[in-house]
């Protein structure tokens, strides 16, 4: 088992996805029809032995605390291992004063009594699939003392925009954790996960809640480059950062290609998540459907091309869906067109509306919007 | 037990063997159904949303993967404190050595210290192998408002099928007054369901009984239930109206599975409030290709389409390959129909794949057919 | 089964233990050693066959959300039934925007969802155990628009101080609900506990947030005398309001009296809560113990009298506890004298201390400190 | 089976005779330990702290009570989407009838489908009646370092009490040599302790040919073992060092108790990092009434005590009247003792009472008095 313990990091501060994040945290943002992002990281986690996990909220917790329960459906075991949800309200006067350190600092008690030796640190925004025991032991075997994840990209002019970017020297040594500006296609994206000592990870939280209540913890680790050995380790395969409602809709999108999807899910570590015993789908007289996912519990009398559609949802006749990511139980009304639509949750589209918007700035319809 | 004080008890032994290959390696009620089901999650989730705390299954074959299937039941989230589901196999006591279970009634005689162990007022025995929604509360009340010793649930069959059934003749206010088991020349429709409420003290005695009579075959219909008429104690019948269908052959099975297709279906399950619970796959959601068409299907995640689905059911993790074509079929977890095959009429089981090119089935056979072994083709 | 839903409210505004409420809700308070106070309406609620329970919370929830998990040891099915926590943030400004009304409305959404005809809202302050399908029978039997529940009882003048009391006509029709300002010792208690139908709830819910933010449940009741049927319907039995310290420690201590504790703990409707698997309590050579509730998990090397010891507690050689309520993971440390005490969790009390309050005035210890 | 790769069997088929009526209604495995456990939960325990997900429990006799309460599996966290605890009885199959255990190796023998239903490398073989602490992924992590097909965990015990065990001799690199089946003159004081790590593949080999030897008794010690030496298998003996007590008889299972009130005791059951889990009572604290006196005890909740205690153990609702004196004894669940008893060296079976001003047992006997009918005093 790894001797590790495991941090899902709080909502990054400079993240906004438009709309959807009104209503839950980005880390319980519904994926690919039947997930939630948070599976990603627990899953992972939980596959790579590590069974005492801790997921840091600030906004409201309700319809994260239901999908996690008690960690049961992710393979951890409630008596030896533990699923906690960890609380710290944001401050509401400027988002700048929420910080990552801060919601550890006000856990501090809590992270001081973890019995193992270390801590992997993933952040609740990014989509990927990581063996977290395989990482632990490189970064022990590699003797440095914090090891940062990053993978190599070459499309960041026009994405990862929100995210960092590491330098690296020839011995991965990091020389630099900087906002990526979009000044190059090729560029080295920082995954917002660390692994280190649990000792070392207190020491960098408390120092940096003392400098500035600003700062974050990849800000206290800027400042350690001489003193102490930080690395990166690099990452390969399918991995999407959510930093706004564009790379949340081309995630989406992008996973329908089963040699995509291929990376993240594969049988040896299963992405887990919190069934709602929906029934399967019907496909009715009429339906026409073409290289998408559909998940349980819809029932389609229309057209769906090229679109992910969640839960429950109802595609009426004569309803034609192109390039859309459908949120859990909307209803998508007779001869209604969408294309390059995000549709949030118990929508309900009526009146063969039309809603056509661009691939590059896809349209959003709020929670159980009537239109 | 708090809930209503009634105990279920779901006779599941049957070897199931009319299901032919299907129930070679598991017991009749853990055969698939609709996509994602088994079939015992039907009485399953309607004791979980009837409020029954307690389930006991009866079985001595093949109880491994029923066994690992239902035990613990936290599917049907009956796993709290003091719920649960038990799989209760013949076992050997301090008085007794080991010994199969002899007929339905004696299946519960050989576990009364278990019912005793819950204390409960009713109990209610139920069939593993039957698709249907009900809920059994509303029948205990019936149950209690007629003061009955034993409430039998009834549904109208068509007069020429009656001789196929076990027949209830009632009363005008429903009081059972004589049981036909395939009467020739049936004085009622009403089909028993083989579903009972008795009260508990009434059959422990009745059962108590029962061992010792060396005439018995120690079974409900034709043992205890015709020992209760004679006593005259009170029977009433409980009419049920909606789905249910006895999935006992491959034929029986498929055509459950079809009439899920049919949009006049009364079996919804899609009814929020009475879902029917099952195993989560860990799998995607279902993905249709590119060059797919899907043209009324019931379809589950992590079933793969590439080629095209005609009236079909698709289970979790089936594979339909490019130009392959599955024309009033199912397809059970995992089965693959190889790019170009075609299959019709036919019922591909677990994991079962069905090569490239080949032809499967045909769309004028009297029965289904029944795919059990792989079938190879121009791979 | 019942019809209808269950509600625990959030704290009441005007209540406040010094010192134990800085660490967690009322609600989540450890009662009698192995117990919470939310234990009480949550186990009474799910013996009368309520499973969907709405636990209302404005501060740290984490406590809270740990100890109910997802609700298997209350014996909530969690596929047909379901406990849920529903957040909403208090104000910051000023605890009087704090209200009930504030937390429903906060979640109207959810509630407004709710299948049942009928709710069932029980206070997070209070011990007592209720039959609420009984209740919610003789509510239905009566005709009445809303039913209170409500506690005869003669020591009102010093205590339950912060309770309402009822004014009831013959027909226990209820003409007034003002706070208990204890000028006599016989009152009529309201033990802030309703039921109606929810539409009503919602309709008076809403009407209350309409006319002002500081609006409570109770006020928008006494409002409507006119216009509706409200009723009294008495309890009776044990029943303790924990308002403030003093009646914290005097709930604790009356019921170590087993003829108390049978008022509450009856065979037929247990009260559950969460284990946390401590092995029994060892008695070493040198104990005494009189007249008290001991949890499990203790060791026990010196006098406890009078006292209710929470689980994993040390009592160390020498040691005399007289009338104290311990929590959880104390280590009481050689020859310590406490009387009148209460000590909250991981405290850790050496150097041969003497703690000696007055019963009507007990002392209070915080969590984690060291003495 | 994601954790460790490795699924436990506990051998739990045990009648139990010597703890006579202890097991007359429940299997040896379920008897009551140490105030609030039963003896099963120390192997089921010790597998959820060392990351074991899957557990078979191998029963056949009186497995009503052991069924209920391991499965599901969810006192023991055993209950999350891939682990679980199975019991699993003998069974009916599609080519063999309904058979009992013919002995420890064949119970596994007949559950070859469930064990390769899980496809682990490694088998961990459990006895379901001894008390102890252990961490078999230490001890897995061993048999992988010493490449072993099977790894024997092994105690050192007095010489001269070696002639009562299972001995086994082995080289100076803890290979094993020889096994003697309780050895007139022992070799070496290394002594099974009956928990067995086998690489699955070797044993289910090993599995099959005994299924087929006419001669076989089927049985781990006597013909597995001895096979595995005969073939020049790699088995080596693994030390374990703590304590460790098979609670086999009433005088052991006395002496079991008494430990946990020695300050001494190795068996810590205060351990935060190794828990043992059970069923959790819903009861009070234990209520210690103002004219008690407790002094050397170890006592659950639930128990209620008004009279004097005196080195003994008490479980979940016992009860001692006034002025009744309970000494060197242990009160099982619900064990009543009234007003003015005295019960001394003895153990009080579960929901025995004993009336008031009886006197029992005697403080120079030499065997434990086993109380396992009510003793019917001045009431």
């Amino acid at each position: 088992m790894a001797n590790a313990f495991g941090i899902v990091a709080p909502s990054k501060r400079n993240i906004h996805v438009e709309g959807m994040q009104d209503y839950r945290p980005l880390a319980a943002f519904s994926f690919l029809g039947r997930y939630r992002i948070i599976d990603f990281p627990i899953s992972c986690m939980s596959n790579s032995g590590i069974d005492h996990i801790q997921v840091y909220v600030t906004s409201n917790p309700r319809s994260l605390a239901e999908h996690l329960g008690s960690g049961r459906h992710y393979n951890i075991n409630s008596k030896h291992g533990k699923l906690q949800l960890l609380f710290s309200t944001a401050s509401s006067e400027n988002d700048i004063y929420n910080t990552d350190v801060r919601s550890y600092m006000d856990n501090i008690e809590i992270i001081q009594r973890m019995n193992q030796e270390y801590v992997v640190i993933a952040p609740s925004y990014m989509v990927f699939a990581q063996d977290y025991d395989a990482l632990l032991n490189d970064h022990i075997e590699s003797g440095a003392d914090i090891s940062l994840l990053y993978q190599r990209v070459d499309n960041a002019k026009e994405h990862y925009l929100d995210c960092d970017v590491l330098t690296l020297n020839k011995q991965k040594g990091v020389l630099s954790i900087e906002p990526n500006l979009g000044t190059a296609n090729n560029k080295t994206i920082f995954m917002d996960t660390y692994v280190m000592k649990k000792d070392l990870f207190i020491t960098l939280v408390k120092e940096a809640s003392k400098i500035s209540s600003m700062y974050t913890l990849s800000q206290i680790i800027s400042e350690k480059f001489n003193e102490l050995d930080v690395r990166g380790i690099q990452h390969k395969g399918f991995c999407a950062a959510i930093t706004d409602l564009k790379s949340y809709f081309d995630a989406n999108l992008e996973l329908i290609k089963p040699e995509q999807a291929d990376q993240l899910f594969n049988g040896d570590a299963p992405i887990y998540t919190r069934t709602t015993d929906s029934c399967p789908t019907k496909y009715c007289d009429g339906a026409v459907v073409r290289n998408s996912l559909i998940s349980n519990g819809c029932t389609i009398k229309g057209t769906v091309e090229n679109s992910v559609i969640g839960r429950g949802v109802n595609i009426n006749e004569g309803a034609v869906v192109r390039n859309c990511v459908i949120l859990a139980y909307s209803d998508i009304g007779k001869n209604v067109e969408l294309e390059n639509q995000v549709i949030d949750k118990w929508a309900k589209i009526g009146h063969e509306a039309k809603l056509i918007a661009d691939a590059d700035k896809p349209g959003y319809i709020k929670r159980n919007d009537v239109l | 037990m708090s809930q209503n004080n009634m105990l279920a008890m779901i006779l599941a032994g049957g070897r199931g063997s009319r299901l032919k290959d299907l129930t070679n390696k598991v017991a009749k009620p853990a055969v698939s159904f609709g996509g994602k089901y088994r079939i015992i999650d039907f009485p399953l989730s309607n004791c979980a949303n009837s409020h029954i705390d307690i389930v006991g299954v009866l079985t001595q074959y093949e109880s491994v993967l029923l066994n690992s299937y239902v035990a613990g039941g936290g599917r049907w989230g009956l796993d709290t404190r003091d719920s649960g589901v038990f799989v209760l196999p013949p076992r050997e006591k301090a008085d007794t050595g080991l010994d199969v279970y002899r007929g339905t009634a004696d299946a519960i005689s050989q576990n009364i210290d278990f019912v005793d162990s819950y204390n409960p007022e009713y109990i209610l025995v139920l069939s593993g192998d039957h698709i249907y929604k009900m809920n059994y509360e509303e029948m205990l009340q019936y149950h209690k408002d007629q003061n009955a010793d034993l409430t039998v649930a009834v549904r109208p069959v068509p007069w020429k099928e009656a001789p196929r059934f076990g027949i209830m003749n009632t009363d005008d206010e429903g009081r059972i007054t004589e049981f036909q088991e395939k009467p020739k020349e049936p004085k009622s429709n009403l089909a028993s369901m083989g579903i009972y409420i008795f009260t508990w003290k009434t059959l422990r005695k009745a059962l108590v009984a029962d061992m010792k009579n060396p005439d018995s075959s120690h079974d409900f219909g034709n043992d205890v239930i015709p020992a209760f008429l004679n006593e005259g104690k009170k029977l009433v019948a409980y009419r049920f109206e909606g789905y249910w269908k006895d999935v006992g052959t491959i034929d029986s099975l498929w055509e459950a599975n079809m009439d899920l297709l049919d949009s006049k279906n009364e079996l919804n399950l899609n009814d929020p409030g009475w879902k029917i619970y099952t195993e989560d796959a860990s799998a995607l959601p279902q993905y249709i290709g590119p060059d797919a068409s899907v043209d009324v299907a019931y379809i589950t995640q992590g079933a793969h389409v590439e080629g095209s689905v005609k009236k079909s059911v698709l289970f979790t993790g089936s594979y339909i390959g490019k130009g392959a074509k599955v024309i009033d079929s199912v397809l059970m977890p995992g089965a693959r129909v190889e790019d170009g095959a075609v299959v019709t009429r036919a019922l591909v089981a677990n994991n079962v794949k069905i090569g490239k090119n080949c032809v499967v089935g045909s769309a004028d056979s009297e029965n289904i057919t029944l795919v059990a072994k792989n079938v190879k083709g121009d791979d």
